[in-house]
């Protein structure tokens, strides 16, 4: 028995397929089955790869790139191997296809929570790559969370550019205009980007001479930083796959959605030296706040949406 | 929202137009000594990334920018190298070999970038910049302009450089006789084939500067596949230059005011989708297409290989 | 052993193949100062072969090159340069975007500014003695090739060659212009250097020359020195080179006798052309009102010097080039606002001057070539399908008329010799449904034979009762073909005149602007 | 510009000798193509030991499952469609002389008005009817795409190497904002197209995975080979490509012949586009962009515009890039190694027909 998971890019981002594999890999040794890495497969026609493991004995399949998800039902029907795949809740099949809508809106909204509280200039900057769902839902709660914290604070949206996934010098040049326009703390998604907005953030002063911090998001970039990581929207999925293994095994594989949230700490905001200890008491007490849905976040997958959120709030 | 424009926030703009606007400049010039001289460099891209990484790579263990610019410009002039080897001397159809060494540039340096760096990824500290006195006193365009790395100037003041080469010196006859009509340099005692390769080998370095400068300056990193279509930008620069390094200039600082505008237009929470924002640089190269390309009058012999008495 | 210490250049036993070709075969030569030595030969003899080994374009394959008595290998056009070896080349060697300033001064050590002025002072002394004017800072571009040709002997002549090589050089010069070179010829070798020149025109050989060797196939088949030189006279030493050159049937060949024709004076013109007009452009002049009517059977001559607006005339009339008013009826229908196509369809053809730059297709076969101007039309075309049977054996049949010497219909056209692919254009120009035919300068690089062939076709296209345009710069030519002359200056044209005994004179006079 | 092209020699008669100098010339050609690919081999062998891999194993694997498994062939032959059509397209441009490098924005947009189009298209009428629908939609916005260098070109004589280049760009930002503005799918959060159902797609061959877009490509391709090798247009197209001045003097109509050239060759890329969606992805993704253009501009060029040699080194691409990527995987390469194998290939392909050409040359002296 083997598990086989399959990523648009190498293992080693610190991010989203870092997780993914990390992942997938301490589930498969939890549950004592083999664990197959297809990496840097790119975001094109993974259909020959998802063929070629299913046809070597993979018993499910973890398409980990929500570009993969109308291939992987498909070979999925073609093989009659198992697969998993991401933000597509409608497209269930028992036995067959099974989906993980991974969102980390609700830490998110406690990182916006927590960049309200410690910015000096009342004012905070989003700067992300493109616009996927899965951050298109976290920019808004984080907007959302600064909000809810203090609606003086002023958000400050940006879209780096044009295929800009691997543009290390947009992410950089756009992280500093956002920085001059008075951010002190950058929330930023990206891939190859993502390291050049950490870079602007360690090169370039805020507005009253300080320093200003970085949350990321997804991974913990804790081995890389240079003391400006003020925190980040850390995924853990191996539940989301330990579950996905136990339910083949119980073979009730294909008939829900998993997920990650803050109740189980597979979505954490993650405590760096950067927070001061009663900020952070603050947030550990607004994340009760969430579990126990006393405070409500909704995620918003759309971008046009997104944009018009952060218009409201701007003004 | 107009308060949002605040005097730091639009010199920061303009900085950023500048720093993107350079490793297309610093590509585009190069393209234009190699089209002067009659080679189609369509392997600048590579060039500009076999700049980026070894740019970093001498930038990040020496400590020191410059070496990095160096190196940069090493990396670039060994791909050139290959070109020149390849197309120059031999006379292989350039098109061919310039897409085949920016697939191969593409993979090998995504390649060592992942043996070497994708655990760590290494940054590099804070640029210096040389502060030019009274004139970055100046509101806006002060700081943007006259805040900036040397080597920054140095791109620019290169931009003159190459426009008195051109139309100054004998090396600056030799390049137009090259692309233009390379049996008449021939004839006139001038080899042909040495002087395209040295056109080659500056557009290598020039390309190879452009990538370094942007991992080192606009990046501070090194990641795969950094330079996202810049060679072919400056392929285009330098085709709309018509032979004329200044509007190599005017045609890289358009396109980095243009990326700035995109930014500006979000940051002032403007609700057209970013995309449609983001198409902006290209249509303004485009209507600058439609209305010069007419005269953008490209040397008689530009991709036809010199071999002396043939016919 | 001191003979040849007086050589400033001698060839031993050279010989260069090319593929399929043996180029110069053992090829033996002596270029002294003091001399003008003549170059005679036809087409692909291989005088060009000869000189580009001494100008460093090409290593001899066997034999030898002494220099000064030395065994030299002249490995490029630097070295060759650097030995006091100036070449003239057959074909243009100017860069036509920079100024003729800048083409005499290309070449120098590439991080040195151009010395302009250095330049200046030389080429004012130079041309005072030359007798030309020389226009330092236009662009080469924007010259006519008469002048063009002009800035290619200063340009050797500022090198301060020991040798000069000049290579058909007198191809694109006004007979005023060719005299004057003659004249210059003749000072440069009393001051001690050597000259080579190499014409197809015998009189010229005969005018200016001191000796004179005769290339065939690649092999030198003769050789008048000076002293036998001297003591012959003009038509003696014609007879003897035609005899070298085409062993004993003719006497001056170009003294062909114009056949008498008679031209129905009533018959309604063939082709009538009223005010035509061109805009002038960059680099060329404009049309001003061109009138003329051709008669079917009738020969018109175009005189004038190269660069007057005869390649846009021919143009205008072919339908490629626009023209700003006036009216072309061919056959009394008018045909001004017809595409190149139409025209052609109507009976008009146009031989174009330039046989590899437009009039063919170099890379493509011999057989495509001659069709080039009907592709999909039948029979060779059916529904769009290239019907290869068809096509192989027009070919085949119009090789064998016009008597094309090709290896075989595949071989691509550019490997023809000039006066081959002429054939191929003659060929395709006077097939079926000509009525009006212009030729541009038909003869313009080909060997005696060559042209003499190609001048009996434009007559007996006449006498089949076409109408002939015929434009020339070489005024013999005209007269020995034309029933009327008209001269063409500037871009219009400044007079007609009958070819009766008086014609030359008349013309000269047009020529410099003055009325016959 | 101009850029060498290879003599056209089809256009004679072929004598009886003739036959068998072909079956000597073919191979030859294979020789001179088999050869190199072993060079090339041999130096991409030495980047992998260099990181450790054995090269050996590699090649197996790129072998097994590009070429040699039933499963691996079937992918290899997939992969073939969209790169044939595109092919194609070059072979129309840059035979006529014009450097269409736009291929890729072309494409895209292609893709995308076939995968908005077509699962709307089956709800109103037969499957079959659909697609073919799409695929002249998408054709006709590819060529309508091309519009701008081809006028530009035509009327102005503005370089299409830069035209097309931009026009590429400009191409795969519209393309995106396509997909997330006008044709996105509401059923899901993902933004890409609706999606055409698996049964709705193109047929598979036979019972395999192979989707009939390789026979339609292989049709495309050997059609624009007859085209241009045996008929008056190609001939005109062909005549432009290698003398316009001549095209003028023999009254072709230049300016029409060469949008006609760009809508070919634009039309093919669009329908490269939409045959891959058709075909096999069944709808288009956001940021979608595979840049097959890129990798087949040097293949065309290596096949001398010939339609049948396209195909060998389209077969061979297919592999590689199949193959590679399994045996990166196996290995624990990381896939970019695919590229460097890919450039090494291309360039020593390059060198050998170079060699070959010397070698000739010198024989015939
Ligand atoms: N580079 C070359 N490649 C192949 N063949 C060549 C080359 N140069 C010259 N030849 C051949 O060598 C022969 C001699 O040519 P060459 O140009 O010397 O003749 P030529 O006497 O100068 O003729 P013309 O009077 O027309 O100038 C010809 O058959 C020609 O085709
Ligand atoms: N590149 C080439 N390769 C092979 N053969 C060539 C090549 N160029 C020319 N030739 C051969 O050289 C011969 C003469 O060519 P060349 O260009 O010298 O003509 P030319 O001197 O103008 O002769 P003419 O005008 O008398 O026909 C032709 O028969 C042709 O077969
Ligand atoms: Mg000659
Ligand atoms: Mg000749």
């Amino acid at each position: 028995k083997s598990i086989a998971i399959l990523t648009p890019e190498e293992g080693t981002d610190y991010g989203w397929n870092q997780q993914g594999i990390d992942a997938a890999k301490a589930a498969a040794k939890a549950a004592g089955v083999e664990i197959v890495v297809a990496q840097g497969l790119g975001y094109g026609d993974v259909r020959p790869t998802l063929r070629e493991l299913a046809a070597d004995g993979a018993s499910l399949l973890i398409a980990h790139a929500s570009g993969y998800n109308t291939s992987a039902p498909e070979i999925a029907k073609e093989t009659k191997v198992p697969v998993a795949i991401v933000d597509t809740p409608t497209g269930l099949e028992k036995g067959l296809v099974a989906d993980y809508t991974l969102s980390g809106h609700e830490g998110a909204y406690l990182a916006g929570r927590l960049a309200a509280k410690m910015s000096r200039s009342k004012s905070v900057g989003i700067v992300v790559s493109g616009e996927p769902p899965s951050w298109n839902s976290q920019s808004a709660a984080f907007a959302q969370g600064v909000k809810a914290e203090s609606p003086d604070v002023k958000v400050t949206y940006a879209v780096i550019g044009p295929a800009a996934y691997s543009d290390a010098a947009g992410g950089k040049r756009v992280t500093e205009s956002v920085i001059a326009s008075g951010a002190d703390i950058i929330f930023g998604q990206g891939n190859g980007s993502s390291f050049g907005m950490l870079q602007a953030v360690e090169t370039t002063k805020a507005g009253d001479g300080g320093k200003v911090y970085f949350i990321d998001v997804i991974g913990d970039k804790t081995p890389i930083d240079k003391g400006f990581l003020l925190s980040s929207v850390v995924w853990n999925i191996e539940p989301v796959y330990a579950a996905m293994i136990a339910d083949l095994k119980a073979d009730t594989f294909g008939t829900k959605s998993y997920s990650i949230g803050l109740k189980d700490d597979s979505v954490k905001l993650l405590k760096t030296a950067a927070i001061p200890d009663d900020v952070w008491a603050e947030i550990q007490a607004l994340r009760e706040d969430v579990i126990s849905g006393k405070t409500k976040v909704d995620p918003v997958y759309d971008a046009a949406a997104v944009r018009a959120l952060m218009t409201s709030v701007a003004q | 929202m107009t308060g949002l424009f605040s005097e730091v926030f639009l010199s920061a703009l303009l900085f950023g137009a500048v720093t993107a606007a350079i490793p297309l400049l610093l590509a585009g010039l190069g393209e234009q000594m190699s089209e002067k001289a009659g080679v189609l460099n369509i392997g600048i891209e590579g060039m500009m990334l076999a700049g980026a990484y070894l740019g970093f790579v001498g930038a990040f263990y020496s400590g020191s920018l410059w070496l990095g610019f160096l190196t940069g410009a090493g990396g670039g002039i060994a791909v050139a190298l290959v070109m020149a080897l390849l197309c120059v001397r031999i006379g292989l159809n350039q098109i061919v070999i310039g897409i085949a060494l920016t697939l191969g540039l593409e993979g090998l340096t995504a390649l060592l970038h992942h043996f070497q760096f994708s655990r760590s990824y290494p940054r590099l500290p804070a640029v210096d910049v040389t502060v030019i006195p009274l004139l970055s006193a100046i509101p806006v365009i002060g700081p943007a302009l006259f805040r900036q790395h040397l080597i920054v100037y140095l791109a620019v003041a290169l931009v003159f450089a190459m426009g008195y080469i051109y139309r100054r010196t004998q090396l600056g006859l030799n390049l137009q006789a090259a692309g233009d009509k390379p049996a008449a340099l021939d004839v006139a005692g001038i080899d042909v084939v040495r002087t395209r390769t040295i056109a080659v080998l500056t557009t290598g370095a020039l390309a190879g500067l452009g990538g370094a400068f942007l991992a080192n300056v606009g990046a501070g990193l090194f990641i795969p596949f950094i330079t996202n279509g810049a060679g072919f930008l400056g392929i285009v620069l330098a085709m709309l230059a018509r032979g004329r390094p200044v509007w190599v200039l005017f045609g890289a600082l358009l396109f980095g005011v243009c990326l700035s505008l995109t930014t500006a237009m979000q940051v002032a929470g403007i609700n057209i989708p970013t995309d449609v924002i983001q198409m902006l640089p290209f249509l303004a190269v485009m209507v600058m297409l439609v209305l010069f390309g007419r005269r953008a009058s490209l040397p008689a012999a530009l991709g036809i290989p010199y071999e002396r008495g043939a016919r | 052993m001191s003979v040849a210490k007086r050589d400033i250049v001698a060839l031993e036993g050279v010989t260069k193949r090319f593929p399929g070709v043996v180029a110069n075969d053992s090829v033996d030569l002596a270029i002294r100062p003091g001399e003008v030595h003549v170059l005679l030969g036809e087409n692909g003899a291989g005088k060009s072969t000869l000189i580009g080994m001494l100008s460093g374009l090409q290593q001899p394959d066997e034999g030898r090159i002494l220099v000064g008595g030395e065994p030299t290998t002249i490995t490029s056009p630097r070295h060759a340069l650097a030995l006091g070896i100036g070449t003239v080349f057959q074909h243009m060697m100017l860069v036509p975007t920079l100024t003729v300033a800048e083409n005499l001064l290309l070449g120098g050590p590439w991080w040195q500014r151009p010395k302009t002025e250095e330049l200046e002072a030389r080429v004012a002394e130079i041309t005072r003695t030359l007798g030309i004017t020389v226009k330092l800072h236009a662009k080469v571009s924007e010259l006519s090739l008469g002048e063009q040709q002009q800035v290619e002997i200063l340009r050797a002549m500022v090198r301060n060659s020991r040798l000069l090589i000049l290579d058909e050089s007198t191809s694109m010069l006004t007979p005023k212009g060719i005299d004057e070179l003659g004249a210059l010829m003749r000072r440069l070798v009393e001051q001690g250097l050597a000259i080579v020149f190499i014409t197809h025109k015998l009189k010229e050989a005969a005018a200016f020359g001191d000796r004179i060797s005769v290339l065939k196939l690649g092999r030198k088949v003769g050789e008048i020195p000076p002293e036998r030189f001297r003591a012959l006279g003009e038509q003696a030493i014609i007879g003897e080179i035609v005899e070298l050159m085409f062993g004993k049937q003719k006497d001056d060949p170009e003294a062909a006798e114009r056949a008498v024709r008679t031209i129905r004076a009533e018959a309604a013109p063939l082709l009538e052309v009223r005010d035509l007009g061109v805009a002038p452009t960059d680099d060329a002049p404009g049309l001003s009102s061109i009138s003329f009517d051709i008669r079917p059977g009738e020969l018109l001559g175009i005189a004038g010097i190269d660069g007057n607006g005869q390649k846009q005339l021919a143009e205008a009339l072919a339908g490629q080039r626009a023209t700003v008013g006036g009216s072309v009826r061919l056959q009394g229908a008018p045909i001004e606002a017809l595409s190149v196509g139409e025209r052609r369809q109507r009976g008009l053809r146009y031989l174009t001057d330039d046989r590899l730059g437009e009039g063919t297709v170099g890379t493509f076969p011999v057989s495509i070539n001659f069709f080039l101007k009907q592709v999909g039309a039948a029979p060779f075309w059916r529904k769009g399908v290239e019907q290869r049977a068809e096509i192989d054996k027009r070919a085949a049949q119009l090789v064998r008329e016009y008597d094309v010497r090709t290896p075989s219909l595949k071989t691509p056209v550019a490997r023809l010799s000039g006066g081959n692919i002429q054939k191929v254009l003659l060929a395709r120009e006077l097939a079926e449904g000509a009525k009006v035919v212009i030729f541009n300068k038909p003869t313009y690089g080909l060997d005696l034979a060559n042209t003499l062939a190609s001048r009996q076709r434009i007559r007996d296209t006449a006498a089949r009762g076409l109408a002939v345009l015929l434009i020339s710069t070489d005024l013999e030519e005209l007269l020995s073909m034309c029933d009327r002359i008209a001269v063409i200056s500037n871009g219009s044209l400044v007079g007609t005149v009958e070819n009766a005994d008086d014609a030359r004179t008349k013309i000269g006079r047009l020529m410099i602007g003055l009325a016959a | 510009m101009s850029i060498d092209i290879a003599p056209a020699t089809s256009a004679t008669a072929l004598d009886a000798t003739a036959a068998m100098a072909t079956r000597r010339d073919i191979q030859h050609r294979l020789l001179m193509t088999l050869g190199p690919i072993l060079a090339a081999l041999i130096i991409a062998g030495c980047i992998l030991l260099a990181v450790g891999v054995d090269p050996l194993a590699y090649y197996g694997f790129v072998l097994k499952r590009g070429l040699l498994s039933p499963l691996g062939i079937q992918q290899t032959l997939t992969r073939m469609a969209p790169l044939l059509f595109l092919a194609a397209g070059l072979i129309v441009a840059f035979r006529a002389g014009m450097w269409n490098l736009g291929g890729d924005g072309q494409f895209l947009l292609g893709a995308v008005t076939a995968a908005a189009s077509a699962p709307v298209l089956v709800e109103v009428m037969p499957a079959w009817l659909a697609l073919i629908c799409s695929f002249v939609i998408a054709m006709v916005v590819a060529m309508i795409w091309s519009l701008v260098p081809a006028l530009l070109r035509a009327y102005q004589g503005v370089n299409e190497i830069i035209t097309t280049l931009m026009m590429t760009f400009l191409g795969t930002s519209l393309a995106n904002v396509l997909v997330k503005l006008m044709f996105r799918d509401p059923g899901t959060t993902v933004p890409q197209t609706r999606t055409l159902p698996v049964e709705d797609r193109l047929p598979r061959l036979f019972d395999t995975t192979i989707t009939s877009g390789l026979l339609l490509g292989l049709v495309a391709i050997i059609t624009v080979h007859l085209v241009m090798t045996r008929t008056a247009f190609g001939l005109k197209l062909r005549i432009v490509g290698a003398n316009p001045r001549a095209a003028i003097h023999a009254g072709l109509g230049v300016p029409k012949l060469t949008i006609a050239v760009f809508a070919i060759s634009a039309g093919l890329a669009g329908l490269a586009g939409a045959v891959d969606i058709l075909g096999v992805q069944g709808n288009v993704r956001a940021d979608w962009n595979p840049a097959y253009g890129l990798a087949v501009i040097p293949v065309v060029f290596l096949a001398r515009m010939n339609g049948f040699a396209a195909i060998g080194f389209v077969f061979l691409l297919s592999v590689l890039s199949i193959g590679g990527e399994s045996a990166a995987r196996r290995l624990g390469v990381p896939n970019h190694f695919t590229l460097v194998l890919v450039s090494i290939v291309l360039i020593v392909l390059a060198l050998a027909e170079y060699i070959d050409h010397r070698y000739n040359q010198s024989r015939k002296a």
